[in-house]
């Protein structure tokens, strides 16, 4: 089972980790990001996420698709966040639930890693004295 | 052919709005699309790398568009 | 920072979790092991966990602590149950927050790989038909 | 030198109790104390393993135990 959501409310953790709990699974492994107070020695105010949306949900199906051909695992979790994110806010979460831990690991970390790298998602960090779209510029 | 673009991220700043319009005159592909946007826009040159979307899909440089195609310009990705 | 602990009250996934959240942190990984209802196709009933209580205590410190030496990590909870446990319910949870995500997964991999291997608590599971203290025999 | 030695998990079913006494004629070593469990107890030969643990720590062979010493039998353990 895959549940994949994109949305601007806060990611609600418990609910989350509820979901992909399963009497058949000994393993769960999530991955929560979070805002980070500075980038590169920098104080960070806060962050912005935007997403071509469509595509986004599209890429993110696709990556727990992925995960679930390449390992035993029963469920998938993948909820991100946009819009103006604090410090210490939960921009995306991550559950993979799996009879056994191996799974769960290797799929968690396969769906941060691949979400980084494929899915449209951007995120524009606001410093005192300007903003950057993060990666935009080698 | 016209085709209609639309931008997200440090793109959109670029563009200075969240879609634009780029002539084509020969074939319309993804690639001449590519470069027409850099002529367009030179700003896009100074990025690390982007990539079209056709209708939600990563686009290869040899594939064609037609008028009834949604297109993107995709800055590099930073979720997470 | 570190926090240990081993109890015969059910784990608090949400309060572990908000315990490891730092605004320093960007990446937090948790593994989460769950009683599951079957082993080797025998439907299990339940688990009973024993523990070498202070031995357990010391040894979970120590892998946290190793844990720290390897990894840039900030923060490491490990709590872990014990007593009766019926399916689905909790018997550890592991948590850590790193600036970045590679360490906190290697470390929550590191400290569950090795919890498994030296810390001094056992496993009974319960079927219908009798009772296997688990990998005592070959 | 008397033994008390702390069981837990099968160890517990084996002894039949929760400790137990161990005499030990030469010298007290961790090795000694393995040898003279066997022979008391002969289905500890059928565990996977056992370790012996002194004062809260996994004792290696060829350690001296002492009277005030607190002495544990581990069988694998399976927690997680």
């Amino acid at each position: 089972m895959i549940d994949i959501q994109l949305t601007e409310e806060p990611l609600e953790i418990s609910a989350c980790i509820d979901w992909v709990m399963s009497p058949t699974c000994g393993g769960i492994d999530v991955f929560i990001g979070t805002v980070r107070n500075a980038t590169k020695g920098k104080a960070v105010l806060r962050l912005e996420f935007e997403a071509y949306g469509k595509m986004a949900l599209r890429e993110m199906q696709k990556i727990a698709e992925e995960a679930q051909a390449k390992w035993p695992i029963e469920k998938i979790l993948l909820h991100h966040r946009t819009g103006v994110l604090q410090v210490g806010e939960v921009p995306v979460i991550i559950a993979v639930a799996a009879a056994h831990r191996d799974a769960a690991f290797d799929a968690c970390r396969y769906i941060i890693d691949t979400l980084k790298q494929t899915v449209p998602i951007w995120k524009k960090e606001i410093f005192e004295d300007g903003e950057v779209w993060v990666a935009a510029h080698p | 052919m016209k085709v209609n673009v639309l931008a997200f991220g440090i793109a959109k700043d670029i563009f200075g709005a969240s879609s634009t319009e780029v002539g084509l005159a020969g074939e319309a592909t993804v690639e001449a699309l590519r470069t027409a946007l850099e002529t367009q826009y030179p700003r896009l040159k100074q990025l690390a790398s982007f990539m079209i979307a056709v209708n939600d899909e990563y686009a290869a440089a040899g594939q064609v568009l037609t008028p009834e195609d949604e297109v993107a310009i995709i800055p590099p990705v930073s979720g997470g």
